[in-house]
Parts: C-alpha cells; sequence; structure tokens
C-alpha cells in the first residue's frame, strides 16, 4: 500500500474531525483546546498525507496520466439510451484521483487550509465554547468538501464536494449573528449559487446523455479520439452549462453579487472559502474540464470575455470601496475573472497557476486584514484606520509583500502567474485564435488596464491602512497591539510562498529560452487536450517572438508601477487625500456609480428578486384568486353587454352606470366571500384543468 | 334501436349534470346528492356496456360502485354532522378558515 | 376455488382482523390504552411485513391469485414494505401526539391499518374491480384520519374538501374506466394488454377512458391541476396523518399508476403521454413556485409534495423499464424523507394544534442541535442535494428522462429543483442564521422518544440511501419482476 | 300505433331518459334540499328501470334497496337532523360561479362528447342469456352475479366489507359526541 493509493484518507482526516467537533465537543460543551487540538490534527493529518501522496506519486508512478483510487461503486443503474446513439449503463464510483491538475490543487488547498485553521486559533479565541466547537466543526467539514472537490474523478464526485463547500460556507457566513446582515448575505449567497448549480447539474446531466461517461478520464480519451465536428454542439451546450456553474460558485458577471456580501463571515473564513479556495473551483473545474473547451471555440470565447470583463468591472468598484474588506473581496472577484481569462484564450495551466499563487497572496492579505481588524477592535473603514505600521510590524511587512504580489512587480508570485495570463491573451489576439483575435486582443488591453488598476487600489489600500497618523481615535488607539503568533506565522508563511511561489512552479522559462525550467507547464501539460483548429495557444507555444515577450513584460511592470505611484501620490504624500477627494468631487456620477457597485444589487433586487416574489405569490393565490378572476370576468362581460344595449338608447345610460355600480356592489361582495379557499372552487380549478389537459390531448392526439 | 351511444349520451348527461351541482351548490348535502348522480351516470354506462358485451364483470363493478358510494354517503353524512357542530352550517363554502 | 390460493393472501387478512381488534380493544381500554394499541397497531404491522416476506413474495415469475383479482410479484412486495414502514413511521408519530392533544388512539390506529390493506390491494391489484375498491379503502380511511381531530376548525375543513374532491375525481376515474370497458370488454389489466398488443387501437372513446383514468390517479399523486386539495388537506389533518397521507397513498397511487399506465396501457403510450408530460410540467413549476411564499411549514411541505410528485411523474413519461425503476426509487426516497420532515414537524408542534410558522424554527441550532442538523439533512434531501438519497433518486429520474429524450422536462425538472431549495433554505435560515431576541421566539422541542426515534430512522434511511445506493437501487429494479409491466 | 309497438324500446327509453334528464336537474335546481333529495329519489328509480331494460335485473333491485331504501332515507334523516336554522333563506348556488360552472362542465362534456361520437365500441353479440349464464345454463341474473362475484371478485367483496368497516368507523367518529367534548363545551358555558 501506498499514500496515494489511500489517496480518500485526505478528504477523510477533516471529516473526522469535523464528526468529532461537531458530535462529542459541541455536544458535551468541552473546552476550546479539545476543539483546537481535533481540528488541528484533522488538517494537519490532511496535509501531511496529502502531501506525502502527491510526492510518492510523483515520484513512483507516469504522471502524465491519472491514477484513479476507487473507493466503492456509488451509483449503479441499468442501461440508458445515449442521446448519441447506443445504450451505456448509468455507474459512478466514488473515486478520487491523483493526477497533476488535482496534485497541484490538493498541495496548496491543505498547506493554507492548515494555516488558515491554526491562525483561527488565535482569531477565534474569544468566542463561546459551543460556538468554537462549531466553528471548528463546520471548518473542517469544508475542508472535506473542498478536498472531495479537487480530488473527485468524476463529475459527480466533484459535485458533492461543489454543494459541500457552498453549504459549509452559508453555515459559516451565518457565523458571526451579531451582523444583521450576515444571514441576508448566507441567503444571497445561496440564491445565487444556485442559479449555477442549475447549470452545473443539467450539464452533468447531458454529459452522461451524450458520452454515457461522467469520469474525467474517460471523458478525456473520448474527446481526444473524437474527429470532425460531430460532438461541437455538445461540447459547447456542456461547456457553456458548465460555465453558469462556474461563474455562481467563482462570482463573475453576472452572479458576483454575493461574494462581497460573503465578507460578513469571519476573516479566516473569508480568506479560506471566499478568496483562495472555494471560489477558485470554477476555474477548477473549467480547467479540469477543459476537453469541452478545446473542442468548442464558442464556449472558451464566453469563458474568456465573462472572465476578463469581469476582471475590469470589479477593478472599477475596488477603486472607491472604504472597507478593508469589501476592497479585498472586489479584488478577488477582479482575479478570479483573470483566471477565467485565462482558461477563455486556452491557457488552463495559466489560470491553476494564478489560482495558486492567488491563494498565497489573497490569503495572506485577508488574514492580514484580518489582524488589523482584531487590532482596531472590529473597525473595518480604512479611513479609520492609519498609521498602523509602527504598532503591527509582522502585519505590516507581510501585508505589503503581499500587495506588491499581487500588483505585479516582478520577481514575485502576483506577477509571474498574471503575466503569463496576459501573454497568453496577447498570443491569443496575435495568433487570432479560433478567428477572434479582434475579441482576445479587447480582452488583453482589459486585463491591462485591470492591472493598473490593481495596482492602483492594492496600494491604496496600504497606505491607508499603515501609513499616516491614526485616525480612528484616542481609545482605540490605545488597544492597537500586534497578534499573537498563531495569527503572525501563518502570515509570514504565505508571504514567503508570494515571494518565490511564482519563480518556483511557474519559472518564465520562455523569457530565457529555458521552457523545461516551467515546472507547471510540463507538469500538468498532458491534462489538457491538444488544441484543435490553427494557431491556438497550447502550452509552451512560440507564436509569439521572443522580443515581443520581452515587450509585454515591461509593459505590465510599466502600468503596475504607474498604478502604484498615482496611489503613492494621492494617499501616502498627501493625509488629506484631497486629490481623489477633488476627483471624486469633479465627476460625481463616476464616483457614485462605483461607490454604489454600479447598482447591481439594486437592479437585482428590483427584478429579479421582485419578479420571483410576485410570482411566487401569483402562484399562491392561483388557486383561489382565477376563480376571481373568472367572475370579474364575467361581470365585466354583463357589464360589456349592458353597454351594447345602451347604444340603442342613450337615456339608458344612467341606468347603467347605476347597473355598473349595483354589478360592482354584488361582484365585491361575492369577491370578498370567493377570494378565500373554498371546495367549489377547487373543484371548478380541476374542471378548468382537465378541460385544458383534454384539449392538449385532442390536439395531440 | 337503442344502441351503447344513446347510454352514453344520456349518462354523460347525468355526468355533467353532476359536475356541475358540485361546483355550484351551496349546500353540503346538495353536493352530496350531486356526487351520487355521478356515480348512477357511471354505472349506467357500465350496465349497458355490460348488456352489449354480454359481460358479467360490468355488473359486478357497478354493485360495488353502489356500496363505495353508500359508504361514501355515510361519511360523508358524518362530515356534514361534525361541520354543523364545529360551525352550525351546511353551506360548503362557509368551510374556509385555511388561506382566509 | 382452492383453499391454498388464500396463503398469498394472509398478511391481507391478518391486516383487517388486527384493524378489527384494535378497534374493539380502542373501546375496551379508553383514552389510557394509547400506549398498548400503538405498540399493538405497530406490533401487527410488523407481523404483517414478516407474512408479507413469508408468504406474499413470488417464488419465481409473477403470478395472479383469487380470480385474476390481485399479482404476486417483486413489484408488489416492494410497494407492500413501504406502505408498512411509513405506516408504522406514522403511527410512532402520532401516539404522543394524540395523548397530547387528548384524542382516542383505537379507531385512529385501525384506520391507518385499513388504509394500509387499501394501498396493499392497490398495489399489488391487476383488475380494474380490485384496484378501484382497494383505492377507495384508502380514499375513505384517509378522508376520515385527516378530519380526525373534529374540535379543530381546520381538520374538519381539510376533510371536508378532500372528501368532495376526492370523491368527484373518483367518479372521473370510475368513468374513464368505464368507457375503457366498453371499449375493450375487460377490466383485467391483463386482458387489455393483451388486446392493445394485439390490435393496437386509435379509438377516441379507449383513449378518452385513458385519459379520465389518468385524471383520477393524478388527483391521488396530487399533480397540477389536480392538486388543488392537497395544501389544505395537509395543512388541516393532523400533523402525523399529513405525514402519512402525503407518501403513502402516494406511493400507492404510483404503484397503481405504473400497473395500470407503464403496464396495461403502455402500448398506447405516444397516445397519452403528453397529457402526463404537461402534468408533470406544471406540476413542479407550479408546487415549487408556490411554496416559495409559504409561511406554514405543512402548507410549504404540501406544495413540495406537490413538486415531488411531478419529479416521479418525469419517471412515467420516459416511458422505459428505467424510467419505471426510477419511479419506484424516488418513492422509496421520498417516503422517507418526507416521514422525517414532518416528524420534526410533530416535535415542534408545542403550542398546539394550529400551526407552525417558518418563524417557529428561529434558533433551533442552539436549542436543539442534533434536531436542526437532523432537519438539514432531511431539507438538503428533499431539494435534491448530494450525498442524500433525495439527489439519488432525482439523478435517476432525470437521467431517465434525459435518455428517454425528454430534454426539457428534465430541464424544468432541473431548474425547478434549484428553486425549491430556496424555500427549503428560509427554514434553515431560521435554524442557523437568524439570532438574537429573533431566536428566542422559536418553538420549543417537544419530548417525544418515539417520535425522535422516526426522525433519526428517516435521516439514517436517506443518508445511507445517498452515500450507499447499490442495495435500493436493487430493490427498486427488482421491482421491475411485476406483472403486466414491461 | 304500429309504430308505437315497434319502436316501443326506443319510445320507452327517450322517456325514462327525459325523466332521469329532469330529475338530475331537479337535484341540482330545487332551492329546497328535501324537494332535492326526493328528486333524486326519483332519478334513482328511473336508472333502476334503465338498469331492467339492459337486463341487470338484480343491479335494478340493488338500486332502489340500497340507494332508494337506505341513502335516501340517510340523505333526508340528516337533512332532518341539521336543518339548521336560517338555512332556507340562504342563497342555494354561488350565483357567480354558475356561468362559470355551466361552462366549464359543458366544455368537459363537450370534449368527451366529441370523443364518443368519432370513437367507436367494442361490439359483442351478447345479450340477456350471457348475463343469466351459470356454468352453461341460463338460471337468471341474480344466480349469474352471485355466482361470478363470490368466485372470481371475492377479493373485492372482502375489501368492500372492510370498507363498509371504515365507513361505519367514520360516522361514527364523526358523529360521536364523546366526553371530550362535552368537556370543551363546558368550558365554553362557564
Amino acid at each position: 500500500m501506498s499514500f496515494y493509493d489511500l489517496i480518500w484518507l485526505v478528504p477523510l482526516f477533516p471529516l473526522a474531525g469535523a464528526l468529532i467537533n461537531g458530535l462529542v465537543t459541541h455536544q458535551l460543551g468541552l473546552k476550546k483546546s479539545v476543539a483546537n487540538i481535533v481540528a488541528l490534527i484533522g488538517s494537519g493529518l490532511a496535509l501531511i498525507w496529502g502531501w506525502a501522496a502527491v510526492l510518492q506519486w510523483y515520484f513512483t508512478e507516469d504522471h502524465t496520466v491519472s491514477y484513479v483510487v476507487k473507493v466503492f461503486s456509488w451509483i449503479s443503474g441499468g442501461d440508458l439510451p445515449l442521446l448519441s446513439g447506443g445504450t451505456a449503463p448509468l455507474e459512478v464510483a466514488a473515486s478520487y484521483q491523483v493526477d497533476p491538475t488535482s496534485a497541484v490543487m490538493v498541495c496548496f488547498v491543505t498547506l493554507v487550509g492548515f494555516l488558515i485553521h491554526l491562525y483561527s486559533v488565535g482569531y477565534m479565541h474569544s468566542e463561546s465554547d459551543k460556538a468554537y466547537s462549531r466553528y471548528f466543526s463546520y471548518l473542517n467539514l469544508f475542508m472535506f468538501a473542498m478536498l472531495t472537490l479537487v480530488l473527485g474523478s468524476n463529475l459527480l464526485v466533484l459535485f458533492v464536494g461543489w454543494e459541500g463547500v457552498g453549504l459549509c460556507s452559508y453555515l459559516l457566513i451565518g457565523f458571526y449573528y451579531e451582523k444583521e446582515w450576515c444571514a441576508s448575505a448566507g441567503m444571497k449567497a445561496f440564491i445565487v449559487n444556485r442559479i449555477g448549480d442549475f447549470g452545473f447539474l443539467l450539464a452533468i446531466f447531458f454529459t452522461f446523455g451524450w458520452f454515457g461517461t461522467l469520469e474525467f478520464s474517460e471523458l478525456f480519451a473520448v474527446l481526444s479520439q473524437h474527429h470532425g465536428d460531430a460532438l461541437v454542439g455538445a461540447a459547447t451546450i456542456i461547456g457553456v452549462l458548465l460555465f453558469i456553474g462556474a461563474i455562481g460558485k467563482s462570482a463573475q458577471i453576472p452572479l458576483f453579487v454575493w461574494l462581497p456580501d460573503a465578507m460578513a463571515g469571519p476573516t479566516p473564513v473569508s480568506a479560506l472559502i471566499h478568496a483562495a479556495t472555494m471560489v477558485t473551483a470554477g476555474v477548477y473545474m473549467v480547467a479540469r474540464c477543459n476537453f469541452f473547451y478545446q473542442l468548442s471555440p464558442n464556449a472558451m470565447l464566453v469563458v474568456a470575455v465573462i472572465g476578463g470583463v469581469t476582471a475590469i468591472f470589479a477593478a472599477t468598484i475596488g477603486l472607491t470601496q472604504n472597507d478593508i474588506k469589501k476592497v479585498l473581496a472586489y479584488s478577488t472577484v477582479s482575479q478570479l475573472g483573470y483566471m477565467f481569462l485565462a482558461a477563455g484564450v486556452g491557457a488552463y495551466i495559466a489560470a491553476i497557476f494564478h489560482v495558486v499563487t492567488h491563494a498565497f497572496f489573497k490569503a495572506c492579505l485577508f488574514l492580514g486584514s484580518g489582524s488589523v481588524i482584531h487590532a482596531c477592535g472590529g473597525e473595518q473603514d480604512m479611513r479609520k484606520m492609519g498609521g498602523l505600521k509602527k504598532y503591527m510590524p509582522k502585519t505590516y511587512w507581510t501585508f505589503l509583500i503581499a500587495t506588491i504580489a499581487i500588483a505585479g512587480i516582478p520577481p514575485l508570485a502576483g506577477f509571474v502567474s498574471k503575466d503569463a495570463i496576459l501573454a497568453k491573451a496577447f498570443e491569443a489576439g496575435y495568433t487570432d485564435l479560433n478567428g477572434f483575435g479582434g475579441a482576445y486582443y479587447g480582452l488583453w488591453i482589459l486585463g491591462l488596464c485591470g492591472a493598473a488598476l490593481t495596482a492602483f487600489y492594492m496600494f491604496r489600500l496600504v497606505f491607508m491602512t499603515f501609513d499616516g497618523a491614526f485616525r480612528g481615535g484616542e481609545e482605540a488607539e490605545h488597544h492597537l497591539h500586534e497578534s499573537p503568533w498563531t495569527m503572525t506565522l501563518p502570515l509570514q508563511v504565505l508571504a514567503f510562498g508570494s515571494v518565490i511561489g511564482g519563480l518556483l512552479i511557474g519559472f518564465p522559462g520562455i523569457l530565457f529560452h529555458k521552457e523545461n525550467w516551467n515546472f507547471i507547464e510540463g507538469f500538468m501539460g498532458p491534462m489538457i487536450l491538444g488544441a484543435h483548429g490553427h494557431g491556438a495557444a497550447h502550452a509552451g507555444g512560440h507564436a509569439v517572438s521572443f522580443g515581443l515577450e520581452w515587450a509585454l513584460v515591461g509593459l505590465s511592470v510599466t502600468v503596475a508601477a504607474a498604478g502604484i505611484l498615482v496611489a503613492y501620490r494621492w494617499y501616502k504624500t498627501d493625509p488629506e487625500f484631497s486629490i481623489p477627494n477633488a476627483m471624486a468631487e469633479r465627476f460625481p456620477f463616476a464616483y457614485k456609480l462605483l461607490l454604489n457597485k454600479y447598482w447591481v444589487d439594486e437592479l437585482y433586487d428590483a427584478t429579479i428578486i421582485r419578479g420571483t416574489i410576485g410570482l411566487a405569490r401569483f402562484c399562491w393565490e392561483f388557486d383561489a384568486r382565477v376563480v376571481d378572476g373568472v367572475v370579474n370576468g364575467t361581470r365585466h362581460v354583463t357589464v360589456g353587454t349592458s353597454f351594447l344595449s345602451g347604444i340603442f338608447d342613450l337615456k339608458v345610460i344612467d341606468g347603467i352606470v347605476n347597473l355598473i355600480g349595483t354589478i360592482n356592489q354584488t361582484a365585491s361582495r361575492y369577491f370578498r366571500r370567493l377570494q378565500v379557499g373554498f371546495t367549489q372552487g377547487y373543484a371548478m380549478v380541476m374542471v378548468f384543468g382537465a378541460a385544458l389537459l383534454l384539449a392538449v390531448f385532442f390536439i395531440s392526439f | 334501436m337503442i344502441t351503447a351511444t344513446h347510454y352514453l349520451a344520456l349518462s354523460l348527461v347525468m355526468f355533467t349534470l353532476g359536475l356541475i351541482g358540485v361546483m355550484v351548490r351551496r349546500n353540503f348535502i346538495t353536493v352530496l346528492m350531486s356526487l351520487e348522480l355521478i356515480f348512477n351516470a357511471v354505472n349506467l354506462n357500465l350496465i349497458a356496456f355490460s348488456f352489449r358485451l354480454g359481460d358479467l364483470s360490468g355488473q359486478i363493478l357497478a354493485i360495488f360502485v353502489i356500496t363505495v358510494a353508500a359508504a361514501e354517503a355515510a361519511i360523508g353524512l358524518g362530515l356534514i354532522i361534525a361541520l354543523t357542530r364545529l360551525k352550525d352550517t351546511v353551506i360548503l363554502d362557509d368551510a374556509n378558515e385555511m388561506r382566509s | 376455488m382452492p383453499l391454498e390460493q388464500f396463503v398469498p393472501f394472509i398478511p391481507e387478512i391478518f391486516l383487517a382482523i388486527a384493524s378489527f381488534v384494535l378497534l374493539v380493544g380502542g373501546i375496551g381500554l379508553g383514552r389510557r390504552g394509547m400506549r398498548p394499541l400503538a405498540l399493538g397497531a405497530v406490533g401487527s404491522l410488523v407481523v404483517t411485513g414478516i407474512l408479507v416476506w413469508l408468504f406474499g413474495r413470488p417464488a419465481g415469475e409473477p403470478e395472479v391469485i383469487l380470480g385474476g383479482m390481485l399479482a404476486i410479484d417483486t413489484f408488489a412486495v416492494f410497494f407492500k414494505l413501504l406502505v408498512l414502514a411509513s405506516a408504522i413511521l406514522t403511527i410512532m408519530l402520532a401516539t404522543g401526539f394524540l395523548e397530547r392533544f387528548r384524542y382516542g388512539g383505537g379507531e385512529f390506529f385501525a384506520l391507518i391499518l385499513t388504509a394500509t390493506l387499501g394501498m396493499f390491494v392497490m398495489a399489488s391489484g391487476v383488475n380494474l374491480v380490485s384496484l378501484y375498491v382497494g383505492l377507495e379503502l384508502m380514499a375513505l380511511s384517509s378522508y376520515v384520519l385527516v378530519g380526525y381531530c373534529k374540535l379543530e376548525v381546520k381538520s374538519n375543513e381539510g376533510a371536508v374538501k378532500y372528501f368532495v374532491l376526492g370523491a368527484m375525481s373518483s367518479g372521473i376515474l370510475l368513468y374513464g374506466i368505464s368507457l375503457v370497458y366498453g371499449s375493450l370488454g375487460t377490466l383485467d389489466l391483463m386482458e387489455i394488454k393483451t388486446a392493445l398488443v394485439a390490435a393496437p387501437q386509435d379509438n377516441l372513446v379507449l383513449m378518452l377512458g385513458i385519459v379520465l383514468m389518468a385524471f383520477g390517479m393524478l388527483f391521488k399523486v396530487a399533480a397540477v391541476p389536480f392538486h388543488v386539495w392537497s395544501p389544505d388537506a395537509y395543512e388541516g389533518a393532523p400533523t402525523p396523518v399529513t405525514a402519512f397521507i402525503s407518501v403513502a397513498p402516494k406511493a400507492a397511487a404510483f404503484a397503481m399508476f405504473l400497473r395500470i399506465f407503464a403496464g396495461a396501457f403502455s402500448p398506447e403510450i405516444d397516445h397519452w403521454r403528453s397529457v402526463i408530460w404537461l402534468a408533470a410540467a406544471m406540476t413542479m413549476i407550479f408546487g415549487n413556485i408556490a411554496a416559495l411564499s409559504q409561511d406554514n411549514v405543512k402548507r410549504m411541505l404540501a406544495y413540495s409534495s406537490i413538486a415531488h410528485a411531478g419529479y416521479a411523474l418525469m419517471g412515467v413519461v420516459a416511458g422505459t423499464a428505467y424510467g419505471t425503476w426510477s419511479v419506484l426509487m424516488y418513492m422509496l426516497v421520498y417516503t422517507f424523507m418526507n416521514i422525517g420532515a414532518f416528524g420534526l414537524v410533530v416535535l415542534l408542534e408545542t403550542r398546539g394544534y394550529a400551526g407552525e410558522t417558518v418563524k417557529d424554527w428561529a434558533g433551533l441550532s442552539k436549542k436543539a442541535p442534533a434536531a436542526a442538523a437532523g432537519m438539514l439533512i432531511l431539507l438538503l434531501a428533499l431539494a435534491g442535494i448530494p450525498p442524500t438519497g433525495g439527489f439519488m433518486s432525482k439523478l435517476y429520474v432525470f437521467a431517465a428522462a434525459i435518455n428517454a429524450g425528454y430534454i426539457w422536462l428534465a430541464v424544468i425538472g432541473v431548474l425547478m429543483s434549484a428553486v425549491s431549495l430556496y424555500y427549503y433554505f428560509r427554514i434553515v435560515v431560521q435554524m442557523y442564521l437568524v439570532e438574537g431576541e429573533e431566536a428566542e421566539s422559536g418553538a420549543e422541542l417537544v419530548r417525544d422518544r418515539w417520535a425522535e426515534g422516526v426522525v433519526l430512522v428517516s435521516v439514517l434511511v436517506v443518508m445511507a440511501i445517498g452515500v450507499y445506493p447499490a442495495p435500493f437501487v436493487g430493490w427498486a429494479q427488482g421491482g421491475l419482476n411485476a406483472l403486466g409491466l414491461m | 300505433m304500429d309504430f308505437l309497438v315497434s319502436h316501443f324500446a326506443e319510445i320507452l327509453f327517450y322517456i325514462l331518459a327525459a325523466l332521469a334528464v329532469l330529475g338530475s336537474v331537479g337535484v341540482i335546481t330545487l332551492k329546497n334540499p328535501v324537494n332535492a333529495a326526493l328528486s333524486l329519489l326519483g332519478t334513482f328509480f328511473i336508472v333502476a328501470v334503465l338498469f331492467v331494460l339492459q337486463h341487470a335485473e338484480f343491479l335494478a333491485a340493488v338500486q332502489v334497496m340500497v340507494y332508494a331504501g337506505g341513502i335516501m332515507v340517510l340523505f333526508l334523516f340528516v337533512i332532518m337532523l341539521v336543518s339548521v336554522k336560517g338555512l332556507k333563506t340562504q342563497a342555494a348556488f354561488l350565483s357567480p360561479l354558475v356561468p362559470v360552472a355551466i361552462i366549464g362542465a359543458i366544455l368537459v362534456g363537450a370534449l368527451i362528447t366529441s370523443a364518443v361520437l368519432l370513437g367507436v365500441f367494442a361490439t359483442g353479440d351478447g345479450g340477456p342469456e350471457a348475463l343469466q349464464m351459470v356454468d352453461g345454463a341460463v338460471l337468471g341474473n341474480t344466480e349469474a352475479v352471485g355466482m361470478v362475484l363470490y368466485t372470481k371478485y371475492l377479493v373485492p367483496f372482502e375489501v368492500v366489507s372492510v370498507v363498509l368497516l371504515v365507513a361505519m368507523i367514520g360516522a361514527i367518529v364523526f358523529g360521536r359526541k364523546d366526553r371530550f367534548i362535552e368537556e370543551q363545551e363546558g368550558e365554553v358555558g362557564s
């Protein structure tokens, strides 16, 4: 037996921790230290076993193919006819797989997960014992679901994890009861994600309906055998439906509204779920299912456009927000947009690469912001911060490193991965990928602008929080303190990762004629279905000349530096922030537009939510009210006939007026009696329903 | 010549009248009577077909329909008694607590 | 008629005798005899189950007994055991409930048993006469059970509506039967199928009879537009009865539905499918959307169970063997998840019979975390989230529909099950996310070991089906060994 | 006269049918429930005669005895029992619904009728003898029905006895004034 044969233990350890904490520690009301030990052992064992399994697998097995570990036969059923002809049995195993994609994900999920467990020990210490054990129970359960998601070897196991992370996310968002909007934030996350789930589930059914299997490796094999256009239509439908699922989970336009609200939860949860892991599940899934997208240029374009537009859209909103976690939330949405942009240009590996580096620096940023909020006694408004540098140096330095990383300054992780994405986007435009070259050029420009904005708002955040003088009042200043080691240690580890992570796993070898130095490209390459069509941007392509590559690097560094410089001028040198204030006054509409997040929430509330509620009310009252409607209808008919007869004799008009009055009175008397549910009204609904069905039957006969 | 269609036409009329009765009468007892009309219409059909087919099973089903109709009448009348005790009414649309 | 033929009929005979004994015992023991009577009822149902297992199973191929009235096949055994399970769970729920609200138990238990007997006949009947009689036995028992709390205005009203509409629908069903009889000259399902296979017909009278019979069956499974009775009957009925009539008669009606439509009328499926397709689509849409705005949990669950009938109807529309056993699977899961959810409603009913709003669930996760977790699992199952049994059952019907080519129906189903989690989640929000004064205002749980046991069993079964469905699928597929089915 | 004799069956049917329809209309239109009940009673008798015409003599007897004798008495009994004050002054119909209900019912009726007119029935060459045959001997309708009922249809027969038991239980459950109710009423009174 080897570690990787028992890969299913990796998710099982946190599950055991969740069950022990939820059923034993919580029910018995044991102390926090017990919950700590259980939770840390659960996630720690997952970390150790996960890394051991991946390393052992890497060195002993052929790591260009998936190593599938079947735990048990989960779903079985007889043969079903397929939409593409033939039959296939609906057989799905509960099975996990180790392959380059899941190996990368498992390594970083367990690492970041463990660090955030550790951080939570310090962060949540003021909660009551019961709430504490419940929190860790949910957190461990989340680890289980997330690991199931990344390790699952078929769409259905992935879906189990997908729903599981969603559930844990709602439970953890609602963990802070004091804030009234927690419940509504949980609800919003929930509703939005259901739209995504709709797409995902349909994609699963269609995948089985066409291909007769849900296993990734089998789908890969089937689709790589494919020649001609026979399956392109199916691939497009499935790809778009899967992407709808990804839009919901990864907070892309138009379903991004839940993520900023989800920041109502505890900060470690924001870091783990809403920055590092769960929200990147959509990117992971698209990269995992690249075989559908590779076949379908249209689906790829959809992914790229949504991703690119989201990247710049969320970045603009981030410019004006004053809540430290909201800025980070919109930054996350924007970065996720970059990942989808990468996937949409066929650079799935760059997307996963950015997932990993983003996990490091964004988790570091969130945990740093948590440390800041902790120190400021729960205050999240940056306008009431400032000068924290001298009170909490460790937090400051790690935060600064992560900011430099996300801003895209070489050679930190964020630069390497983001530059890879932008280069691929440019390449897609340059080589006229799938004939959509113009669109890809446009997206590349959007991405470049987004990079400048990112650098700007992130440094604005740093300067407003850590530089200048403290603006939160005397008393609050008195409480400022550095956080305990359980909180700063994860920060340091993550900051370290943000520095070296990029070059270590994704060295941009193409800039130095050393393509094989790029570990992740070579490692994950076999997981990507060979591109079809001309000029596709596949792994390690040489479409763009050497000089142009360097020019692109220079360009992206320049825009990042420009963003930083503007932030420096506006927020560092001037403690009154007079330039941005003047800008806001000069362009009030643009400022309000951004400050209110383009009023998207309000728009959705006015249209979709109200519409749904109205429809629901209509259906609910249909049974009773339809009868009223019919009654009213007959009244109108009566009135109408009276009117016709009135034409013959104008003198009757008085009479009609009186008649209408009488009818109205009578009708409203009946109306009052009839609008309650009464038996004969129901009988009538049945009879008319029967008439409708009979009519349909005759028509279709 | 009287055919099955004649009987079917008669039973259809009775069936439709029974349906109308269920829908428009307010008195629960009269609604019960309308339901009996529906069952009689069905029996008429069954008997007519039974004769045409020379098959007894139609008559057997009719016997069961009569028996069940009697049982239903008993339960319906019991409900009327309970309704009267509770709300002092036999008007069917007075039973409208729910969703009012 | 040789006496050996009665051997497979022993469970039914035993049920009839047991119900009579319980009735007499109830009169003898009075209200003090609640627990012994309940134990007696549960015991006799368990014995019935054993008798079914001993005598009711087919030796091999399905066979007919007693003049072609009943079939002995695994299909019938599957539904009989399912109905028995729901009857047992209902009695366990009802005992404490009846004690709390001071109603007698003898008649109640006897009626549960007679309803069970009726459903046995519905599950195994292969002649329209026996099916009709079984259906009426079940229906009449249900009417009385719904109105059992006769001092409650709502209970009486629910019974009145259920009764009038039920009688009307059985009139429609009978009219359909009479037309089918008139055009084919037989009431025997096997003979009907033989006749239709031998000479496929497009006789309008026959088709009309089939459609009218479909209306009658759609009423019993509470499908739109014949669902109108169910929200009121479910809300008005005593909650254990609601649990019972929302699952057992629905399962038995689906058994009868499948036996008649997927069996006898299957050669004519192209003629009646459009009607069932439309009814299924309307049922899913209407049930789920109407449930969105319900504040009364019982009413919400009533609309939800309307919607579930719609999902199960997809299997009938598919018209394949796969679709048929997926309906069996669906009913299996649905029975347990619905009884479990209503069991928790029973446990919450501390403020009297009057009704329980969504707000009553506020803060349950702090007061009774185990109960809240149980409800969470059941609600996730009802919404069809993996890895619960609810997901499995939906997976199979959706797969059956899509792979039979009914893609739009499945799209509606998936969309509506996405919508459905929204209203189930309202309860979750109250249980888990509401805090402070609001949470304090929630209802307290009753101490009722039996009802707690029902919930526990339901949760375990639902989870077991979700995590390891293979044996359950095996049973459901075994149910295909049925007389008259394809 | 010849016409009357040769078309006796038709004429009889049409008269009976007209009477049955008249009775049915009476049931759903007469305001006083007692009158409606008597109208229903008349309809039952007409239907019984029609049964005789169709050679279902036993059923005709059952119809008269069970329906006319049993159920109708029950109806009248309950009408008398619950003749609530002011019953007659209240409207007998849900007036606004009458046109709608008639439209709906006629819609259904017309759809059914059109199907019936377009369709065909199984044509048997039955006749009265087939309904009176027991093991090859023509004994009579009652014997034949009894023979089939107690052999082939024994199971539904047994089950229907339980149906009657349930009806009895139901009537008792709904009709009984048990101690608990008296307690309640006492509370209300005091």
